[in-house]
């Protein structure tokens, strides 16, 4: 069997820099934060202090296997997801196996990981993580639903499920689905929210009411590698809807400047808001969003 | 000597021998349900080779019992399933009563569903329902205080289906005067408009009771909780599938020649979809492991339902892999309820809690099991729902899509509330001594569950029969990869590829944080977290389980306001009043039920003759 | 080329550098010191520039931060949250009450000398110890790590007796779990 | 005199009522009552039912160690008038017990726990008199004024040497600002309330 260099660099370099810029991502948020707020903030790199100071730690406690394998479905899930999302468009070094899967394997790859920390988290036995995946599932059910309309209108729209169709679909800048498909889009930003965690939709791990929720037993090397896949995953997801919507990335750079800006939607409406409660953001998600999402296939249907 | 009588005789004949040896040599008995049930898992296996079909006659009607591959699919999951679950039940059921009793039904519903799935005509088919029916009306009131109200739901609503199965079949005699089922479908054009269209509904309430589509599924929660859990893994795994076969026969048999095909695909997809959502809502809001387990049943049926109606070839392949799958994976989880019932005593989600460490093998067995319910890859689910996901939208039906996918996110909450309750969270004291559950328990459920596994891997293997048992309903043909998904638009899904990926970096993530540090990573007890410095004292709860998904419940609150409170308590009082009516005319004496049938004979001749203009 | 001896040295040092930067502060106020930790993380004093951050539960925390006056009734938790944290983990004694008893030194249910219980890195004198003496006072616990002088895990696992017998005389009632390091 | 109205009218009705009691109108919306500690159960009743003092705002205590007495002080709010009664009683230091008034407050509770662990009063009657702030306190109750306080955290817990020039927080207050130490064992007390 022939070896394909290039899909090899590509497979072990995409996490590599998936993780890198997932970190650096934190961390700008961090300071654009801070910045908000009138501090001075913490440097750029300060997500991977903590990570490297997290690796580092000498001891760590578990409560049982699940927990200890919980993280492990985390990065798992992270990293997969990763390999099968063209991560720079016709490159052949970052395709990984991003012919071998599509949008609804996406969708139910992403879930992977929180099922498996949920299950690591209820482990512990603490009452805050329970609370905390009870309202995380919950409101995944919430954001999900406008989420899925805006896939469902995209790929009826273009008859595929595949990602690399709907890149090779977005060959021009104003063949982006952003325009094509503006409802759709919508949709997708208002559940891209939910997904990013930040405020109004941050009850989950809200910090000082339930110690963290889920994580609150994790310590270490179990935080470490949590943070770790949860860098990754940001990146996914950042990546997930610039080849979604916004025509993907042909270069390094551009690829930054697309998954940057997309970012800044959910960070700077996190900074400003207060929290919803759980039921509220449920409801958030199952009135507007989904109006929109619904009004995305109904004009997609009337064109088509 | 593999054919359908040696079947029929092996496994009618076992059930009476096991009565028999109940009430003569005890230590007999197992044994030969076991040997009967594994003679039918070969016989089943061989048929196909062997078997030719069976012709005779009965009065004026023609039986025919024959060998086709559709059946034999739901066949060979039947004799697997019961083999399992009876192999469960020699310790699960070793301490109650009444054994002969229990083991006599169990093999009869066995024998009565090979009878269902391997008839050709439509009086043995009805003939085997009958029998399927009361003997697992039986096992549902086998035990327990109230088996008899719940029986007696169970009864009046397969009541109901077998009456309307009847007059359907009376339907069909009178106008095609035949009770075959491939002239039926030969002829079926031939009936007037408001005939097919009329059979088609009664057969759908008489296959729908069984399936527990929507209006129908009231009996099945109380019932599935009620019956000894052996007997409800085979009732949801495999009993439930009756219904799926007919509605399949029916949807994609006859429904497909009429005119009215488009509605009625629409209605009845659009009353799986809602079955599915709704049972899934319920569900979430149990507190009774079994009784979760059962709403759930009644949310996959919902989806092979979907599957079955929309009728194209990759959304009947959904079903019936699902089908297939549903009878596997949630005989599975009931097994571990089960298992978790038989050294608890009990499967309140809000009293048990924290087994892993006792339950090793049924916990592993559980996660099988609700992986596979989620759908998320690598383990079977993946690709059943993945196949109706594709198929749904590609056949048109936007809005089915949104409504299945909220149904399936939502279906998360319960796995992950049944897994937790039981199994995770606090150990406390009072679970202390418990002990993994015997071999002969534990045994059949993790091949199961490792099956799940190897069909994630491989769904060819499930894909390909069913691809030939599709033959049945028309030519389709399936030439896919053994491992791979692909569906009508050409995309596809390489399931080795993703299983060796996901498998891959679970192992290295996994080597690498056990060696991390590990010689000075701690196993530390649940009762030692975080609790603000405070040190729990040993009866002190921290268990989290009571209302467990409250704001989920405060958010679809106006949804189970509306259904539960009002017009689900009004259907339950309605239904409360309809028993009581129930109770003048089931008066229990022998003669009155004679005058019943005398009545009913009359009735259905007069209206043979008045109607249809034939003579009885 | 490296040998392994040097190999471990930059290993050590990458670490040291990363855990001087990362300082989590488990959130656990004590005494009328607490008050003095919101402008310190806020806007004003803005202690996030220097990696420090609070931290939701004692397992995630690396500091544990003493402000203030400790009742003996207190000291039992905050002994069982100290426990509860990961090596290399670090205590700061904030205020005179934590050194000497400050204005409590008589009372009859609050501790003197916090350094008799837990291994205390730094302390912060001062009643109440303004932010700017804070910042100071994790800026001297940074140099101490970072010159690896902060090891006040392995002197409390060290001198595990000692601290117990001082934990016992004050805390009558000692139910407390093992410490399984 | 005439903002003391109402204080005086209550003050009335109470001598009227209890013969036995001694009560002052101290100062405006405050009234304070002497009883015998059997009569304190009446009057808390009465006051309650009869004046509509409905609110018990606190039980307070005092250890007169000379006289060899506790005094236990309820406070009791009117909400109409806003006066405030202050109902006295003294009750044996050696063998100290009274009774329990929660079934009249429920908040009575908390104080009397308090108490029993401040002092070592026991409430007869209090269903709930288990530990209440102090953790595994062993030894003479803290708030008794035979407790050398000093001598306990000297004896208890480790003393850093350093302060000594600084020793006595009092001591060095009162050298400040001019003022006489107070002794212990002198009385101090204002009878005359």
């Amino acid at each position: 069997m022939e070896i394909n260099w290039s899909s090899v660099i590509g497979i072990v370099a995409t996490p590599v820099i998936a993780f890198i810029v997932g970190v650096l991502y934190g961390g700008a948020v961090r300071k654009i934060t801070a910045r908000v707020q009138n501090r001075y903030g913490p440097p750029i790199t300060q997500n991977l202090f903590d990570i490297i100071k997290l690796y580092s730690k000498k001891t760590a406690i578990q409560h049982g296997v699940m927990q200890h394998l919980g993280p492990v479905f985390a990065i798992t899930a992270s990293v997969t997801s990763l390999y099968f999302i063209p991560v720079i468009k016709d490159s052949p070094y970052f395709q990984n196996f991003s012919f071998n899967g599509d949008l609804i394997f996406l969708l139910y790859m992403m879930v992977f990981g929180s099922l498996g920390m949920a299950l690591g988290a209820g482990q512990t036995g603490n009452p805050n993580s329970a609370i905390g995946v009870s309202r995380g599932l919950s409101q995944m059910v919430g954001y999900e639903i406008p989420f899925v309309l805006a896939l469902v209108a995209i790929m009826i729209q273009f008859k595929t499920t595949s990602l690399n169709e709907l890149l090779a679909v977005q060959d021009h800048f104003t063949n982006w689905i952003i325009f094509q498909s503006p409802l759709a889009f919508v949709a997708g930003i208002l559940a891209f929210l939910g997904m990013m965690h930040y405020a109004p939709f941050d009850v989950v791990i809200a910090p000082a009411e339930i110690a963290s929720g889920p994580p609150s037993e994790f310590g270490g090397k179990y935080l470490g590698l949590m943070m770790t896949s949860g860098s990754i995953f940001a990146f996914v997801k950042l990546v997930l809807f610039v080849d979604i919507f916004l025509g993907g990335a042909s270069d390094f750079i551009t690829l930054i400047i697309k998954t940057f800006l997309l970012y800044m939607i959910p960070v700077l409406t996190g900074i400003v808001s207060p929290r919803f409660r759980t039921e509220q953001s449920i409801l958030f998600f199952w009135k507007w969003p989904t109006f929109i999402g619904i009004l995305a296939i109904i004009v997609v249907v009337l064109n088509g | 000597m593999v054919s359908l009588t040696t079947l029929y005789e092996i496994t009618f004949g076992g059930a009476i021998l096991a009565f028999i040896a109940q009430h003569t040599i005890k230590q007999l008995r197992t044994f030969i349900v076991i040997v009967t049930s594994a003679l039918g898992v070969y016989i089943v296996w061989r048929l196909p080779s062997q078997a030719t079909d069976i012709s005779f006659r009965l009065g004026d009607f023609q039986i025919l019992w024959g060998v086709n591959e559709y059946s034999q699919l739901f066949a060979l999951l039947i004799a697997v399933l019961g083999f399992f679950t009876l192999i469960y039940s020699i310790d699960f059921m070793k301490e109650r009563e009444r054994l002969g009793y229990f083991y006599m039904n169990f093999l009869i519903v066995i024998g009565g569903m090979y009878g269902i799935v391997y008839s050709q005509d439509l009086i043995s088919l009805f003939f085997f329902w009958e029998i399927m029916t009361w003997s697992s009306f039986m096992l549902v009131i086998y035990c327990c205080d109230d088996a008899q109200s719940i029986g007696l739901k169970y009864f009046v609503f397969s009541a109901i289906g077998a009456y309307a199965m009847l007059t359907a079949i009376v339907l069909i005699w009178a106008n095609l005067e035949t009770t075959s089922l491939s002239v039926l479908f030969e002829n079926f054009t031939n009936l007037s408009s408001g005939l097919q269209i009329t059979v088609i509904v009664l057969f759908i309430v008489g296959f729908g009771v069984k399936s527990a589509m929507m209006p129908f599924h009231v009996w099945a929660p109380d019932a599935y909780a009620i019956s000894p859990t052996p007997f409800t893994a085979l009732f949801s795994g495999a009993l439930s599938k009756m219904g799926i076969w007919g509605l399949g026969i029916v949807l994609l048999k006859l429904a497909a020649q009429s005119g009215f095909y488009v509605w009625v695909q629409d209605i009845v997809a659009w009353i799986g979809a809602i079955t599915a959502l709704l049972a899934t809502f319920y569900a979430i809001v149990q507190t009774d492991a079994k009784k979760l387990l059962a709403y759930s049943s009644i949310g996959q049926l919902g989806y092979i339902i979907v599957g079955l109606a929309i009728g194209t070839p990759l959304s009947i392949m959904s079903a019936l892999f699902l089908a297939m799958l549903h009878g596997i994976f949630k005989a599975m989880l009931f097994m571990s309820a089960g298992a978790v019932f038989y050294r608890t005593g009990s499967t309140d989600m809000n009293e048990v809690t924290g087994l892993i460490r006792k339950m090793p093998w049924t916990f592993l067995t559980a996660l099988f099991g609700i992986i596979t319910v989620a759908g998320v890859p690598p383990l079977g689910g993946f690709a059943a729902k993945w196949m109706l996901y594709e198929a749904t939208i590609q056949s048109g039906h936007y809005f089915l899509v949104i409504v299945l996918f909220a149904a399936s996110t939502a279906a998360f909450l319960y796995l992950y509330r049944f897994i937790f309750s039981l199994f995770l969270g606090q150990e406390e004291k009072e679970y202390a001594d418990i002990k993994e559950a015997p071999l002969t328990m534990t045994v059949p459920m993790v091949i199961m569950a490792l099956f799940t596994l190897v069909v994630g891997v491989f769904p060819g293997i499930f894909i390909n029969p069913i691809g030939n048992a599709m033959g049945y309903f028309g030519n389709y043909t399936f030439n896919w990869d053994v491992s791979s998904l692909l569906n009508e638009w050409g995309n596809h899904v390489d399931m080795m590829t993703v299983v060796m990926t996901i498998g891959a970096i679970f192992i290295i993530a996994a080597i690498f944080i056990t060696i991390k540090n590990y010689r000075t990573t701690r196993y530390v007890t649940t009762k030692d977290i975080h609790t603000s410095g405070e040190i729990p004292t040993e009866n002190e709860n921290l268990t989290y389980a009571v209302d467990f998904y409250k704001p989920f419940e405060r958010a679809i609150a106006p949804v189970l306001k509306r259904s539960i409170d009002k017009t689900y308590n009004l259907i339950a009082e309605n239904l409360e009043s309809a028993f009581d009516f129930l109770r003048y005319v089931y008066t229990g004496n022998g003669q009155t039920y004679a005058l019943y049938v005398v009545l009913f004979l009359a009735v259905l001749m007069v209206f043979a003759e008045l109607i249809f203009g034939i003579q009885l | 080329m490296y040998n392994d001896k040097d190999a471990k040295k930059i290993v050590d040092i990458i670490q040291s550098y990363a855990r001087k930067h990362s300082l989590w502060v488990v959130a656990y106020g004590t005494g009328c010191g607490a008050i003095e930790i919101p402008p310190t993380m806020t806007s004003r004093y803005d202690a996030e520039r220097f990696g420090i951050r609070g931290s939701a539960t004692p397992r995630q925390a690396d500091v544990l931060l003493i402000t203030g006056y400790l009742a003996v009734k207190t000291l039992k938790r905050v002994i069982r949250t100290y426990e509860q944290m990961q090596a290399p983990k670090f205590v700061m004694g904030f205020g005179s009450c934590t050194i000497n008893g400050g204005m409590y030194w008589d009372s009859y249910n609050t501790i003197n000398a916090l350094d008799r219980y837990l291994p205390v890195d730094v302390f912060i004198n001062g009643c109440m110890p303004r932010p700017e003496a804070v910042i100071s006072g994790f800026i001297k616990l940074q140099q101490l790590i970072s010159e690896g002088k902060a090891e006040g895990a392995e002197k409390y696992l060290k001198n595990l007796e000692w601290y117990r017998e001082n934990q016992n005389k004050v805390i009558p009632n000692w139910n407390m779990p093992d410490y399984n390091w | 005199m005439e903002e003391l109205k109402i204080e005086k009218e209550i003050a009335e009705e109470i001598s009227k009522t209890f013969h036995s009691a001694e009560v002052t109108v101290k100062r405006e919306k405050r009234v304070v009552v002497k009883l015998r500690d059997d009569l304190i159960t009446p009057f808390l009743s009465y006051a309650k039912n009869n004046m509509n003092f409905i609110h018990l705002a606190h039980i307070s205590c005092v250890d007169w160690l000379e006289d060899n007495k506790f005094e236990l002080i309820y406070s009791l709010l009117n909400y109409d008038n806003k006066v405030m009664i202050l109902a006295k009683t003294y009750i044996d230091r050696e063998n100290p017990e009274f009774v329990s008034h929660t079934n009249y407050w429920d908040q009575a509770e908390t104080y009397e726990r308090e108490m029993r662990e401040m002092y070592g009063i026991n409430f007869k009657g209090n269903k709930r008199l288990t530990e209440f702030i102090l953790e595994d306190w062993q030894g003479i109750p803290p708030m008794r004024r035979d407790f050398d306080t000093v001598k306990f955290s000297q004896d208890t817990f480790y003393n850093r040497p350093g302060r000594e020039n600084a020793q006595d927080v009092r001591t060095t207050v009162t050298k400040k600002s001019g003022e006489e130490i107070p002794e212990i064992g002198k009385d101090y007390t204002v009878r005359n309330l």
